[in-house]
């Protein structure tokens, strides 16, 4: 190899960094400009504020991550967020007074039952639209689309249209509680997202899920269980959002039909932001984080420079739109 | 927190429901005039976009940014309530605007009219319109949304309570936008074999909707149209007998009262006589056409 | 497509029926039979009576085929004769509608590509079929990834692994690069390696070599070879007869879906195999019309790419000169930069510096369009992602380029177009069932021919073909090329890109050799050899 | 050709045809299950009803169907559809008072200058989308999603929130007028929809929006201008967008920031239902067209029979998937 040539080469590495980076970049870019705007925004208690306020959809996100990687999308986490919150609420409360009741005396389950039942409650919801995907083979934006309105649908049946609300201590525990200085939704934030990580990356699980994306008639004659995988990612979004729909309840301490309403977009945005491509194969759990927290940023720094809220969602936009072409404009000069 | 001083800069945040209905608009504007009057209040507005997440998150970053007061128009009466307590804890009044928090005490005041008692008022135009009964089409706002089912339960009550004689004959939801209302009118016209007497609408769009469809059909004047919230297009409609009603709850009024009572409590440390300061919700049809709050603007 | 002479019953559909002696002059798999390797006795995998149908036409028509271990069968035929529908039975991608297959004798049935690849049997498919996106290592052991003692991807020993996989085929690059940043022929390296590091008991090999140039050839051949001693089994299919003579035990010939002749490679000889084949006689080398070089139509000065691209700067310094009515022959192997200067020209890539002169004029492309309009054409390299239009009809494909003029507001001219074609589909002898049936349900062959009709039709001053009979057969290929000698000689100038020097030889006025990109002689084709050129081609010329 | 390969090569045809008419079918079979449940559906003043509401989002619908084709998505229709709204009112009322005006004395503007405002407004929206397609390469979603949110802001900043309501009798025509029995705005549907099947079927530049959608890099190589193309087909469903925004306000007699909100989904619902894939490359506007009646088949159905609002979502999420899903089932017969 040339001297030249090894220069290229390290260019060309170091361009490739520079791509992984470019989400980053832009998300310490933002912080810089907010926090010179207004000195308030670093203080801590601001920055756990919007880990806390990531959090929830960010652990959706992390569920997209898969989804997108294989070329898929789900439009239905807000939906079935909604649904599984008041399946926990409704176990938490034991039924619902003059409807029906599950407990003989009327008195509520633990919240260990309630999160069991929000959690079991979206991973059907992600199976059954799995299913649809991966056997029906119907487009899964039309099947998430769909199950979207199915599941507001459902959830507007069980809570008859309005919230269910009030839960005991221990519940509350898992959206309002602390470790530390650390609010607990960030640590289950942090937890899932280190879990995909190492599944993404390490396992053939995760593996399998990049081979599917990246051309799926190739994964299914290298002995790729297709299908499986399939089922298995819409399953695996189904179990976030059904634990997104635990926290936000157990977070709002209350649980409705309309909650969650748009986490899909901002959800797909945060994936999407992080430089995962909607074409699949390529991308990880590690940008989509930073994704989320590029939109929590965002809209907090929005709020605390005063911004009208007109012109704000004017910002968020155009913001939105150049953090992914920042990212793409730095892929592509390292090709 | 001890009283700023009488001529205290003061900067509250102001986070009503949402920007897309008129009525959090108008209450916000008026309340902005107020606070301009009142002279050294700096007013920051963050848009609710009816997303309980999204309003805690903005009054999370008020604390931060150190504001004196809020005013808060809750999406959710249980969801806000931790969020205005760490506000209160932090040293910073809060009023409630439009409706209340479930279980924080030490919220200044509540500054509303209650979306159950006003479509209570919407019931009873219609008994007092109708007294030997009548059928009814129902058009209920957003599916799970609290105001639309506040003003669908206050309707209901009444009307369920005044006898059998008033038959629901159709509920369908029209999402509050003017464009369903109108379509889901025109479907349930249709759909009936028989015009009905009554359509109560959970808000001004969907009866201005539901009002071009029954005149599409010719039935102008046949069929008695409600809406609520005593919008601009609303009052027009009433004046010229498109409407039979509509029920206003006074946002302006509520801003403004909102707003000098923060200020006053900030600057002086007073307290209202009462938390609770109730604006009664009135049903405006052409006869008290001047009690409406934003008659002013539709001209002669 | 309609077989009088063998009506098709139901009753053939059964097992074993096919086979009868009636059907097929051989008896496959049976001791006796001419096709199987000498001293072999129990058949590895066998294909008894296959008969497959698409959109109610019968493509297979009972064909019968055995592997024994240790066999390196050739399967050869015509495009679309079949081969690779029949390798689509052998591997569970499609389910025969007649026929059984046994495994070590016994009768199987592949639902899935999963259980043809639980049973030891791999596959290199004719069109890539790889993860761009995925490192090559791997890529190559997607679905087979190895593990670690804790259950997790063991990165290091895959790609080690995969190192020394591609050594095994003398090729020497970073595992970790992504696949699309690789040459088509290096993608095809990559693809066999994939095949290689399983633990086959058969391995086929659906036109592997279409894209590679004689070194890897070369190097396949003695990995073939070892095979063979290790008691694979293979399946070869290829439309480069030396490669079947040089490589192949036995063969089978198929012919509009049916066996028609099978033996040993050793008791025949290429013509008879092209006239099995065939069904007739074909002429090879047949001298097209006398040409007349004209006036310099391409002239490139030190042209070189931009340094910096993905795999480094391709093309340094390359100097040569198309006249009108010559073919000029453009030689190297694989990532010589040949593709490269096409795509260059073509404005498809930008230059980095030298010259470009078209008609004695300074010229750059700024894009694919401005090169059209200047009065170039380019067929490129890789059909499937840079020629056909999957979804679309044959008609559609040939039409994409516009070369039969549309009418007032951009009014298709459905008939001329169709007029256009049918002339094409005439002289190159395009078979398809239905020029309305999306392009892809043609054979591999097919499709380039319907590529080429594309580029044709629209009469460029200056045409660049770039592997213009990748997975062409025989015959086809004859028309192929007289037809490229036919345009030539009616003044185009034709650069010629291939990796097949018989062909470059067979076609060309004069040929120009690149290396590293760089040229490193010319000389005309009629004093050129294919050791010549080699050496001009390689490190050691 | 022997009588049993005859046999088969029919029945294949036959299947294919079932497979294009498969959304066909579909919606016949809707219909006649509607009507058995309650006759007044067939009605002709009812079936005029469903014309007349598909054809607001029947126009996006086929402004859509090229962009689908050309592998994009366009999540902004819904808020170019507000935006230009508001645009067309703001020229007809003259401005707004209190803000700003347009004209010296106060008064409106024609119809017909209303009308180009909107469509003026909503071809450069699509435009300027169509530029960060094609030229920076952001994916279409993220762009239009980011479009999404500029657009219901500007749209607010205009109409500072409010409607702008109230305009003459002859603005009003465009949405409310009658030809015969027939609704304008029917008639606009059908207009637009005849041209865009002449323009996909019949025209270079049709053939090249199959083209790009098919395979784009080939499209480029065989000097079709893909840029150019791109552009072209978001300024178009911008148009569609601008048009449907006029219709809109005219047959509401108002304009308002929160109008046209879910427009996207129904419109793709509508496009994707009609059988063209998400994918690019195949489908087309006769599709789109049944594609749009079925949905509002649906929801006039399901309203005349004063089913649920909860139910209806249920159903409603159902039975589109299972459209689809129908539709690939045929698809995949006939191979
Ligand atoms: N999926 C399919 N759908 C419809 N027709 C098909 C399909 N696959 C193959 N065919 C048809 O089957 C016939 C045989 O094709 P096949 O690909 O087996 O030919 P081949 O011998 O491999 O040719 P080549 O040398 O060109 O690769 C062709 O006529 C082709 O059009
Ligand atoms: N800028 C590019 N973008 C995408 N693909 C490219 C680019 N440049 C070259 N290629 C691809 O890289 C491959 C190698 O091209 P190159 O010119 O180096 O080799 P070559 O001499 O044509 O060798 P061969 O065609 O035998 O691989 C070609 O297949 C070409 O399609
Ligand atoms: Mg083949
Ligand atoms: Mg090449």
């Amino acid at each position: 190899m040339t001297k030249a040539q090894a220069d290229e080469l390290s260019r060309a590495r170091m361009y490739a960094l520079l791509g992984k980076l470019a989400p980053l970049i832009f998300l310490l870019a933002l912080v810089i400009i907010f926090a010179s705007l207004q000195p308030r925004f670093l203080l801590p208690l601001n920055l756990f504020n919007i880990l806390r306020q990531v959090s929830i959809y960010g652990i959706i996100a992390i569920g997209m991550t898969f989804v997108i990687l294989i070329r898929g999308i789900d439009l239905s986490v807000g939906a079935v967020v909604a649904m599984s919150g008041l399946c926990a609420a409704v176990v938490a409360k034991g039924g619902i007074e003059g409807r029906f009741m599950l407990s003989a005396d009327g008195s509520g389950y633990h919240w260990a039952l309630a999160a069991l039942a929000a959690i079991l409650a979206g991973t059907v919801a992600g199976l059954l639209q799995g299913m649809a995907v991966a056997w029906l083979s119907v487009p899964a934006f039309v099947v998430t689309l769909g199950g979207m309105t199915v599941f507001r649908g459902i959830a507007l049946t069980i809570g008859n249209g309005g919230p269910i609300s009030g839960f005991d201590e221990a519940f509350g525990w898992w959206g309002r509680g602390m470790i530390g200085p650390v609010p607990v939704p960030v640590l289950i934030f942090a937890a899932v997202a280190l879990i995909a990580w190492v599944v993404l990356t390490q396992t053939r699980f995760g593996r399998a899920v990049y081979a599917v994306g990246s051309n799926p008639d190739a994964a299914r004659l290298s002995g790729i269980n297709v299908s499986g995988v399939t089922l298995s990612v819409y399953a695996l979004i189904g179990f976030c959002s059904g634990l997104g729909g635990f926290v936000l309840a157990s977070r709002l301490n209350s649980a409705e039909a309309v909650a969650g309403t748009g986490y899909e977009l901002t959800a797909i945005a945060a994936v999407v932001i992080g430089g995962t491509s909607l074409y699949g194969g390529t991308g990880g759990v590690a940008g989509t984080v930073i994704g989320a927290l590029l939109t929590g940023v965002l809209l907090n720094g929005l709020v605390i420079l005063n911004v009208s809220p007109y012109t704000q969602q004017i910002l968020v936009g155009l913001i939105i739109v150049a953090a992914v072409a920042f990212d793409h404009f730095i892929k592509r000069q390292s090709r | 927190a001890e009283p700023k001083g009488k001529d205290a800069e003061v900067t509250i945040l102001v986070s009503p429901l949402t920007f897309a209905f008129p009525h959090f608009v108008f209450l916000t504007d008026e309340l902005k005039d107020e606070a301009n009057k009142l002279g050294g209040v700096t007013v920051v507005v963050a848009d609710g976009q009816l997303s309980a997440p999204k309003q805690i998150a903005d009054i999370e970053a008020a604390i931060v940014q150190g504001v004196d007061g809020i005013i808060l128009a809750p999406v959710e009466a249980d969801a806000l309530a931790p969020v205005v307590q760490q506000a209160i804890d932090a040293g910073i009044a809060v009023v409630t605007v439009d409706r209340p928090v479930n279980g924080v005490p030490d919220v200044l005041a509540n500054v509303a009219a209650d979306n159950f008692k006003g479509a209570e008022a919407q019931g009873e135009a219609v008994v007092k319109a109708f007294p030997d009964g009548a059928t009814i089409v129902n058009l209920q706002g957003i599916p799970g949304d609290k105001t639309a089912n506040d003003r669908n339960g206050g309707a209901h009550k009444v009307l369920d309570a005044a006898g059998e004689k008033y038959v629901f004959v159709a509920e369908q939801a029209g999402n509050f936008s003017r464009d369903k209302g109108l379509e889901v009118t025109e479907n349930i016209l249709t759909g009936l074999a028989e015009v009905p007497q009554v359509i109560i609408a959970a808000n001004d769009d969907m009866a201005l909707g539901a009002a071009q469809a029954v005149d599409a059909r010719g039935l102008k004047g046949k069929v008695a149209i409600y809406g609520y919230d005593g919008s601009e297009d609303a009052l027009k409609a009433v004046k010229s007998g498109d409407l039979a009603a509509t029920i206003d709850q006074f946002p302006g009024l509520q801003g403004r009262t909102a707003v000098s009572t923060l200020v006053a409590f900030i600057r002086e440390g007073t307290r209202p006589e009462s938390a609770e300061v109730l604006v009664a919700p009135v049903a405006i049809t052409a006869d008290n056409l001047d009690q409406a709050e934003r008659v002013g603007q539709i001209g002669e | 497509m309609s077989h009088p002479s063998s009506p098709l019953g139901k009753d053939q559909q059964k097992p074993g029926r096919a086979s009868s002696p009636g059907v097929l002059p051989f008896a496959p798999g049976s001791d006796a039979a001419p096709g199987s390797a000498p001293g072999v006795t129990a058949p590895l995998l066998e294909a008894r009576g296959f008969v497959k149908r698409f959109f109610g036409v019968t493509v297979l028509d009972g064909v019968s085929l055995s592997l024994a271990p240790g066999e390196v069968r050739a399967l050869l035929g015509e495009n679309g004769a079949g081969k690779s529908t029949i390798i689509n039975l052998l591997s569970g991608v499609h389910q025969p509608d007649g026929g059984v297959l046994l495994l070590d004798g016994a009768p199987v049935r592949f639902t899935r590509p999963l259980e043809a690849d639980h049973a030891g049997i791999s596959v290199i498919r004719q069109e890539l079929s790889l993860f761009p996106d995925l490192s090559v290592a791997e890529a190559i052991f997607a679905g087979h990834l190895p593990l670690t003692r804790l259950g997790l991807v063991d990165w290091r020993q895959m790609r080690e692994a995969a190192r020394k996989a591609l050594a095994r085929l003398g090729l020497e690059i970073d595992v970790r690069a992504p696949v699309a940043s690789l040459s088509i022929a290096h993608q095809q390296m990559v693809e066999i390696a994939r095949a290689l590091t399983r633990k086959s008991r058969v391995v086929i090999m659906d036109e592997p070599t279409a894209s590679l140039s004689p070194n890897e050839v070369a190097h396949l051949g003695e990995i073939i070879a070892q095979l063979s001693a290790e008691g694979v089994a293979v399946l070869y299919v290829s439309h480069r007869l030396d490669e079947i003579r040089a490589f192949c035990q036995t063969y089978t010939v198929l012919r509009d879906g049916k066996a028609v002749s099978a033996g040993l490679v050793s008791e025949t000889d290429i013509p008879s195999l092209i006239r099995d084949m065939a069904g007739r006689e074909v002429e090879i080398g047949a001298a097209g019309a006398a040409r007349q070089a004209g006036a310099p139509v391409l002239d490139l000065q030190h042209l070189a790419s931009v340094p910096g691209g993905r795999g480094g700067q391709r093309v340094r310094d390359v100097s040569l000169v198309v006249r009108a009515g010559e073919i000029l022959g453009l030689a190297g192997i694989v990532g010589a930069g040949r593709t490269e200067t096409a795509r260059m020209i073509f404005g498809l890539d930008p230059v980095g510096s030298g010259e470009i002169l078209l008609n004695g004029r300074s010229f750059r492309a700024g894009s694919p369009a401005a090169a059209m309009a200047a009065g170039i054409g380019y067929v490129p390299e890789d059909r499937k992602g840079l020629s056909i239009l999957p979804d679309r009809s044959v008609a559609e494909n040939f039409a994409l380029t516009g070369a039969v003029p549309a009418g007032p507001l951009g009014w298709n001219d459905r008939p001329g177009e169709a007029k256009a074609l049918a002339g094409f589909v005439q002289r190159l002898g395009i078979r398809a069932a239905s020029l309305r049936a999306p392009i892809t349900t043609l054979s591999g062959g097919n499709q380039q021919k319907v590529i080429l009709a594309r580029w044709i039709a629209l009469k460029p001053k200056l045409l660049i073909i770039d592997e213009p009979t990748r997975g062409i057969d025989v015959g086809a290929k004859e028309d192929v090329h007289s037809l490229i000698r036919e345009i030539a000689a009616g003044g185009v100038a034709v650069l010629l890109i291939s990796s097949d020097l018989p062909e470059v030889l067979a076609l060309s006025d004069r040929i120009v050799t690149l290396r590293e990109g760089e040229t490193t002689s010319e000389q005309p084709a009629a004093h050129a050899t294919s050791e010549g050129l080699m050496a001009r081609m390689t490190r050691h010329g």
